[in-house]
């Protein structure tokens, strides 16, 4: 359903992509794993077209998405939680999450989406009424992932979704991914967590220096020798 | 001998208590873990011991007889107690040099008037300290980047240059918050044994928050549990480890440094 | 007793010709972070044109209206050539923008309109009413009413609906708004349109007072900022405030105290008050988390 | 301070025979040297022209001044022209824009002065550009005639400054006169522009009923340039209960102040300056004030009669059929006038010092303005002025009737 | 290391060039002064760039310690009878106490709540000048002689020129040096982020106040010599206008650049002029005015880090050119990284 044919994309004139190739299938999860620097979130930031391809395609559901604005992208259905949280500060959370439904036309249902994100993370319940930029590093991180799930997309880009969180959630993370999946999200994951990522995924791809060199279906990355031991530790 | 002692810290923002009563020591030299759940008030304790909070109540006393209180947030540093911020705070504009040279700020001679007529001592200053520096990015591995802008250095990267401004302070107390954040199980393990060797060549004691358990077991000594801002438990890893209560508030049930 | 509730009353009518002008002032900054020095020209623009279809025997009404058609293109089109070709620049830069905008706009007002002033008529001539020997007139208790409306739309647009909540989302981090799907340029557009619309409505009420001219706003735009800063960028009920305080304080300064001194008077407490309230009357302000 | 200024004028003097000497052999290096005459000419004087600098504000908020003052000036000059200049001479006029700031003003004169070497400066506008090249005209003892201000400074400045339009002091002086004497005032309020226009105003009104010895100021009440709410100036002017209100501003805070008055039903005589002596103040201020205007008066020099204004009317429908003719337009004209009179009294005389005594011996009396005399070294430039009131005709027009002759103080 | 790469000693060799041309070149008296006026707005830039482009602090309000420098100056010299340069230099102090005073208002207060503040203290401050007339004659204004220095009276443009540039070329330096080690690090750190400097040991309180007391001692000196250039001066200087222009001046030519403060203070004084003597332009009334309001802003947009950083920016947009190219090929592409 999406889909990067030879991607190359700069920063100034530093090279971040070197010809990316990569597939999304609709249902299914899929994993990019890669060291740090490797061009993971660039990648995310292409497909929402935040940052230009110099070169190459990406399209979606077959047709070139590669030009549109980024606000375009997301009306197509497809949203990422960007890295580093991108919370509102100056809005509460539920403000926030109200953000996060801004292209839904369904507006009737918005109410229960927002019980569903606080069903996810309790803790945003709580903190409701209080501004964003105020949370602690975690929350922040809930309210980020909870934001992108506010607008109900077809495809799910999450750029390490677990940094930061609780060792008790981020085990809720995956499973509320495999859940949102089972809902017709289709997602697409970046993270550092190789183990869980790779558990819950369908296929995957490593990324070093701007190029993917591995690829495959989740359950044989997990067992690729050198995948094993550039990102699983010591396993 | 203790070198950090928080005694009954309290803080609240409105109506939210962050901190509760909270009281931990952190003896000299050693790697001292403090962990909890989202929300716990990790940050918040970092954020009273560095002054950049003013706790509702209780004490923090640094090096038996140092009382925190007294201290305005940049003169923290001056007694040899220096941070790194959750999500990493550095100075975009600078080089990679700059950012960590900073952290001499305190120990850099030469008043206004030396420094604009560029007296020999300023001269000798700048090359002192940059020499320090230059040291400190050979001990963390990265030199070679120096005259680069840190915007755009991949985020494991700058975490280490928020690492290196903060050794550059020549601290007594290092408090790091979550260093590990956005790290792979690999680069985990290089920062675990990177702490470990600051603790031994910098000669320090180190306070860390951290979720990723293989760090915190691995690194730490001992580790303090909050949650609600109040201690939960207290002990070593494999204390912790075992604890029903942490294992329900934090790790899970079957608690794993496999993460 | 008279005197006083008389600089009372002309204090709030004057106070609300400032909230007025600074309700727009306040939209942009709301929106982008820019203060728009161009403001007061832009609307001084626009109360050219109600001037010309008046001159040209338009009704009251019509002029009126004209000069806010007028003003929803002059919005645009600023916003389209002017800002959005330098969303790269900084804020600063952008207030530079801003600063040629002046320029451009005084000069092209002069080489249009000329440099004579005009009389403008009040939106309501009906008689002046008498309380008890306080006289007031009809005209300052409608643009105190216009005044409290239109902070009150804002007020409900800004906190209530969702184009609200996006125009402050824009505000506090552009990049993720489009990445939730905001529509950025339109958000722009938008509030660059409704400010210089805002403007018009100022500059057509203030006509008036003081005249129209080439250099009708320089003083009401100046004041605008005060009244914005006073009550706080934050909130639109704080300018409202802000400029009602300071035509009243303004008068019984110059009452009571020194007619020569009041400005050295005003300005001086402005920067007592910020430093007890740095974010205005109306600014909340909060423990920055760390 | 008078002592200052005329040491300085010696010194000027010096150095005119200096630059005179110097810019003759230029002159006549350059100059056909055909028409030998004994007579020195100045820098900018040649056998079919002379070329004169203006510095004032033709940008910015100013030139809602500069742009009908120029016109005037232009169109007096023009007219000149067309009839073949003086003495065979055309005028060439620079104008520099010096947008209201002194330091423009300063390199516009040396502009003027060094470089394009004008004869003299005429119509200056602008009183903190006069003031801030004041210096370097004493310095090289240019002529300068006419400024486009009344600071009683011009007064001062020394042998080779003209000033014409009567200055702000002197003004404030003769409305004493006209107060008390035509107006019967014995109580009265001053409500003053706060800067250098209303203050010389107020100072001189004041010194006016001092030397008259009757009257009295029960209030002085300053409004700034910026001020937009005259509540606070007309309720103390009405508690002051007053024979007659000077309104001592320029248009925008006296139409205001008009306004104020109207809306309050305050019915007392008032006099206001020169400044707004002309149709478009009038046309602003009775809008906002259709009934108390009838009590305003106002002060004027310029002897606008159908009659006189007649040359001007024609040369501003020649030369400039679009711009307005007003007060500004009028004292544009006034200023060309002035300094060919002077130069027709020099005759061929052309060099500074024939300039300057050429202009001391004169008494103009036949232009727009009343009579004005440079004798016996006065720099007063205009002292007769004459008080008008403001009128309805049949068809309800508001305009001026003059009530007075022109008058001095004495 | 090669002298000439050192960046001090190239401004040296570049004043006394550029202090040269006067004297070789018949350039006339106007044009100097206007030359001078770009060096005395040159000199509140670089201040006026410590404050903004370092330190990250707004004010609108700095015409006012420019005019108190003038002030002060004409005070000294005229009634006190003091030296020149005596005076020149408290002209410069004097302000500098006043803007620790600004910098402690500065403290509590933030981007635009800043900059309206600083706006009405300047606007307050010019009030002051008004009416306090012991001080400053009022409307009437105060006049200064021409500087004497050693008993050599200065009276010739060229020679002010090189005074000027003298003093400019001493400012520039200790900015320089200044902005280089220790108090620049602080100043650029704390306009990145305040909570990081903050926790490296800078005060907070102590660099605001230095920022804005370096950046009035600047312009009281840039007064000073005002001062004693047009030799004259009255409130009305000391506006709104002249913050504006300021801000406008730093922005163009680029923020936290010395070279910049004085490319801009040469756009703000001479585009005006230029254009004015751009003849077919002239029959459009208010030319100047509208054509300057575009020339700054055709800057921004196509400069927007200012006019000194074009250099950089040109060099950027080559490699850019260049790597696209060669990614059209193959994947060969330097791995290179930005530097400054
Ligand atoms: N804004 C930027 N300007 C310049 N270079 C950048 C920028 N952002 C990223 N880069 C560079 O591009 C390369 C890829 O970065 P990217 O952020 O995509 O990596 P990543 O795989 O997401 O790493 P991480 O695990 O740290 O998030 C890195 O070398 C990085 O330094
Ligand atoms: N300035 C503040 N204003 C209001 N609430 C705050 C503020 N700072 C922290 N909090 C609240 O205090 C609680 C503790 O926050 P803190 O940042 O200390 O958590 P933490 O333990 O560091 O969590 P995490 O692991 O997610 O970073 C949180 O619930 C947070 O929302
Ligand atoms: C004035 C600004 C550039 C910096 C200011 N401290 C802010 O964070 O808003
Ligand atoms: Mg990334
Ligand atoms: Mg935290």
């Amino acid at each position: 359903m999406l889909n990067l044919e030879g991607v190359h994309a700069y920063y100034g004139y530093i090279h971040a992509l070197k010809g990316v190739s990569l597939k999304v299938e609709e249902g299914s999860i899929v994993t990019l794993l890669g060291a740090n620097g490797a061009g993971k979130t660039t990648i995310l930031k292409v497909i929402s077209g935040v940052l230009k391809a110099s070169s190459g395609s990406v399209t979606f559901l077959d047709h070139d998405i590669s030009k549109l604005a980024p606000e375009k992208v997301v009306s197509e259905g497809i949203v990422q939680a960007p890295e580093g949280r991108q919370i509102f500060p100056e809005l509460t959370v539920i403000e926030n999450l109200q953000v996060g439904a801004y292209t839904r036309r369904d507006k009737k249902n918005i109410k229960s989406s927002y019980q569903i994100v606080f069903d996810y993370f309790p803790i945003l319940k709580e903190r409701q009424d209080q501004l964003a930029g105020t949370l602690s590093g975690g929350e922040q991180q809930m309210l980020a992932i909870g934001r992108a799930l506010m607008a109900k997309p077809k495809v799910l880009l999450l750029d390490e979704p677990s940094l930061g969180l609780a060792p008790l959630i981020v085990k809720d993370i995956f499973k509320i991914i495999q859940e949102i999946n089972a809902q017709g999200t289709t997602v697409f994951l970046v993270e550092q967590n190789a183990n869980q990522a790779l558990a819950i995924s369908d296929y995957a791809y490593v990324l070093e220096t701007g190029k993917i060199t591995v690829e495959g279906k989740a359950s044989e990355i997990k067992e690729d020798p050198k995948v094993l031991q550039a990102y699983l530790g010591g396993h | 001998m203790a070198v950090l002692k928080v005694d009954n810290l309290s803080i609240s923002f409105g109506g939210l208590k962050a901190i509760d009563s909270l009281s931990f020591e952190v003896e000299e030299k050693a790697i001292y873990g403090l962990i909890g759940p989202n929300g716990a008030g990790k940050t918040t304790v970092f954020n009273c011991i560095s002054r950049f909070y003013t706790p509702d109540e209780g004490d923090i006393i640094f090096n038996n007889d140092i009382d925190l209180q007294k201290y305005r947030v940049h003169d923290v540093v001056k007694v040899g107690l220096v941070r790194t911020f959750q999500n990493v705070e550095l100075f975009k504009s600078m080089t990679v040099l700059e950012n960590i040279i900073i952290g001499q700020h305190s120990n850099t001679k030469g008043g206004i008037l030396a420094q604009g007529l560029y007296l020999p001592k300023v001269r000798k200053e700048e090359k002192r300290i940059r020499e320090k520096a230059l040291g400190i990015m050979d001990f963390l591995g990265i030199r070679g980047i120096e005259h680069y802008p840190v915007a755009g250095q991949p985020y494991g990267v700058m975490k280490l240059i928020e690492i290196g401004r903060a050794l550059m302070t020549d601290p007594k107390l290092l408090l790091l918050d979550e260093p590990a954040a956005g790290m792979n199980s690999k680069e985990t393990e290089a920062l675990t044994d990177l702490i470990r060797r600051i603790r031994d060549e910098y000669d320090m004691t180190i306070v860390l928050v951290e979720h990723d358990m293989s760090l915190v077991m691995n690194a730490c000594e001992r580790i303090c549990v909050i949650n609600f801002g109040a201690k939960i438990a207290e002990g070593t890893p494999a204390e912790i480890q075992d604890h029903p209560g942490v294992q329900e508030a934090y790790l899970g049930e079957e608690a794993s440094a496999d993460a | 007793m008279v005197a006083f509730l008389q600089n009372i009353i002309a204090g709030l009518e004057t106070g609300s010709l400032y909230a007025l002008a600074a309700l727009g002032l306040v939209l942009i900054f709301r929106t982008s972070g820019v203060i728009n020095f161009a403001q007061g020209e832009m609307a001084m623009f626009s109360s050219f044109i109600a001037l010309t279809l008046f001159q040209h025997n338009m009704p009251y009404p019509v002029a009126f209206i004209g000069a806010i058609l007028f003003a929803v293109a002059l919005g645009y089109i600023v916003e389209r050539v002017f800002i959005r070709p330098a969303s790269k620049a900084n804020l600063v830069s952008k207030m530079i923008i801003t600063l040629g905008l002046i320029m451009i706009f005084s000069g092209l007002a002069t080489a249009i309109f000329g440099t004579d002033s005009y009389f403008f008529r009040k939106a309501i001539t009906a008689d002046n009413l008498n309380a008890g020997g306080v006289i007031i007139q009809p005209n300052a208790l409608f643009i105190i009413a216009i005044t409290l409306l239109i902070m009150g739309i804002l007020f409900y647009i800004i906190k209530k609906t969702m184009v609200g909540i996006a125009i402050r989302a824009t505000a506090q981090n552009e990049k993720t708004a489009k990445l939730m799907g905001i529509s950025v340029s339109k958000i722009y557009s938008m509030s660059w349109i409704i400010a210089t619309v805002l403007g018009a409505i100022a500059g057509v009420l203030i006509a008036p007072t003081t005249n129209i001219s080439t250099a009708m706003m320089m003083d009401v735009h100046l004041k605008s900022f005060i009244a914005a800063v006073l009550g706080g960028f934050g909130s639109f009920i704080g300018p409202v405030f802000g400029g009602f305080s300071i035509g009243v304080f303004d008068n019984l300064v110059g009452y009571y105290i020194s007619l020569k001194w009041k400005t050295v008077i005003v300005y001086g407490l402005l920067i007592l008050i910020l430093i007890f309230k740095p974010t205005g009357l109306f600014g909340k302000s909060y423990r920055k988390k760390v | 301070d008078s002592e200052d200024a005329s040491s300085d004028t010696n010194d000027a003097e010096n150095n005119t025979e200096n630059v005179d000497n110097e810019n003759n052999s230029e002159d006549a290096s350059e100059n056909n040297a055909e028409v030998e005459e004994d007579i020195e000419l100045a820098q900018g004087v040649t056998d079919s022209s002379i070329k004169i600098g203006s510095v004032g504000a033709q940008s910015g908020v100013f030139a809602a001044i500069g742009t009908p003052y120029y016109a005037g000036m232009d169109a007096y000059f023009n007219t000149i022209n067309d009839q073949g200049g003086v003495n065979g001479r055309t005028i060439d006029l620079i104008k520099i824009d010096d947008e209201f700031m002194p330091d423009k003003a300063v390199s516009a004169m040396e502009e003027l002065v060094y470089d394009e070497e004008v004869f003299a400066i005429v119509g200056q506008l602008g009183t903190p550009g006069v003031m801030a090249t004041m210096n370097t005209v004493q310095d090289e003892g240019i002529p300068s005639v006419y400024f486009g201000g009344g600071a009683k400074e011009f007064t001062e400045a020394g042998e080779n400054f003209f000033p014409v339009q009567p200055n702000y002091y002197y003004e404030g002086k003769l409305m004493s006169k006209f107060a008390v004497e035509e107006l019967d005032a014995e109580n009265i309020v001053v409500i003053y522009r706060n800067d250098d226009v209303g203050i010389d105003g107020l100072e001189g009104f004041k010194e006016g009923l001092n030397e008259l010895g009757t009257g009295t100021v029960s209030e002085e009440l300053a409004v700034n340039a910026a001020d937009t709410d005259f509540t606070v100036q007309i309720q103390k002017a009405k508690e002051a209960d007053p024979d007659v209100v000077i309104l001592y501003g320029l248009l925008g805070e006296t139409s205001g102040l008009l306004k104020e008055i109207e809306k309050v039903d305050f019915n007392v005589d008032m006099i206001t300056t020169y400044s707004n002596a002309d149709a478009s103040f009038l046309a602003i201020a009775s809008q906002g004030a259709p009934n108390v205007i009838k009590n305003l008066h106002v002060m004027g020099w310029v002897d606008a009669t159908e009659e006189s204004i007649a040359p001007l009317a024609t040369a501003m429908e020649e030369y400039f059929p679009d711009a307005p003719l007003n007060a500004y337009t009028m004292a544009g004209w006034v200023a060309a006038e002035t300094f060919v009179a002077g130069l027709e009294a020099a005759g061929d005389n052309l060099s500074w010092d024939g300039y300057i005594s050429a202009m001391n011996d004169l008494t103009f009396t036949e232009g727009l303005a009343p009579e004005i005399s440079y004798e016996d070294g006065s720099r007063e430039g205009v002292t007769h002025m004459a008080l008008s009131k403001v009128v309805q005709d049949d068809e309800g027009n508001f305009m001026f009737e003059q009530m007075t002759d022109f008058m001095e103080f004495e | 290391m090669n002298l000439l790469k050192n960046k001090a000693v190239q401004y040296t060799i570049l004043a006394f060039v550029v202090a040269l041309i006067p004297l070789l070149l018949d350039i006339n008296r106007s044009t100097l002064t206007l030359w001078n006026m770009v060096i005395i707005y040159a000199i509140i830039a670089i201040g006026f760039n410590i404050l903004l482009g370092y330190a990250g602090q707004i004010s609108l309000g700095h015409a006012a310690f420019m005019g108190l420098g003038a002030y002060i100056a004409a005070n000294l010299t005229g009634n006190l009878e003091l030296p020149f340069l005596l005076s020149l230099v408290l002209s410069g102090l004097i302000p500098m106490v006043i803007g620790l005073i600004l910098g402690l208002v500065a403290l509590r207060l933030e981007g635009h709540y800043l900059a309206i503040a600083t706006l009405g203290f300047g606007v307050a401050i010019q009030q002051v000048f008004k009416e306090w007339t012991a001080f400053t004659n009022g409307f009437s204004g105060v006049r200064a002689d021409n500087p004497v220095i050693f008993g050599l009276e200065i009276s010739e443009r060229e020679h002010y020129f090189i005074l000027g540039m003298i003093i400019l070329l001493l400012l520039v330096l200790f900015a320089h040096y200044l902005l280089k080690s220790k108090t620049g690090r602080a100043l650029l750190a704390m306009r990145d982020s305040e909570h990081a400097a903050q926790a490296m040991g800078v005060s907070l309180f102590k660099y605001k106040l230095i920022a804005f007391a370096a950046s009035a001692f600047y312009a009281g000196i840039a007064g000073g010599l005002f001062m004693h250039l047009i030799r004259f001066t009255e409130p009305n200087a000391w506006g709104i206008t002249l913050s504006l222009n300021l801000l406008a001046m730093v922005v163009i030519g680029g923020l936290a650049t010395i070279g910049g403060s004085i490319i801009g203070a040469g756009f703000i004084v001479m585009v005006p002029e230029f254009i004015k003597d751009i003849e077919f332009l002239a029959s459009i009334k208010s030319f100047a005015t509208i054509f300057t309001g575009f020339a700054m802003i055709f800057v921004i947009m196509f400069f927007p880090h200012g006019i000194a950083r074009i250099g950089t920016q040109i060099k950027i947009a080559l490699l850019n050119r260049r790597n696209s190219r060669v990614d059209k090929g193959k994947g060969g592409a330097p791995n290179g990284r930005s530097k400054g």
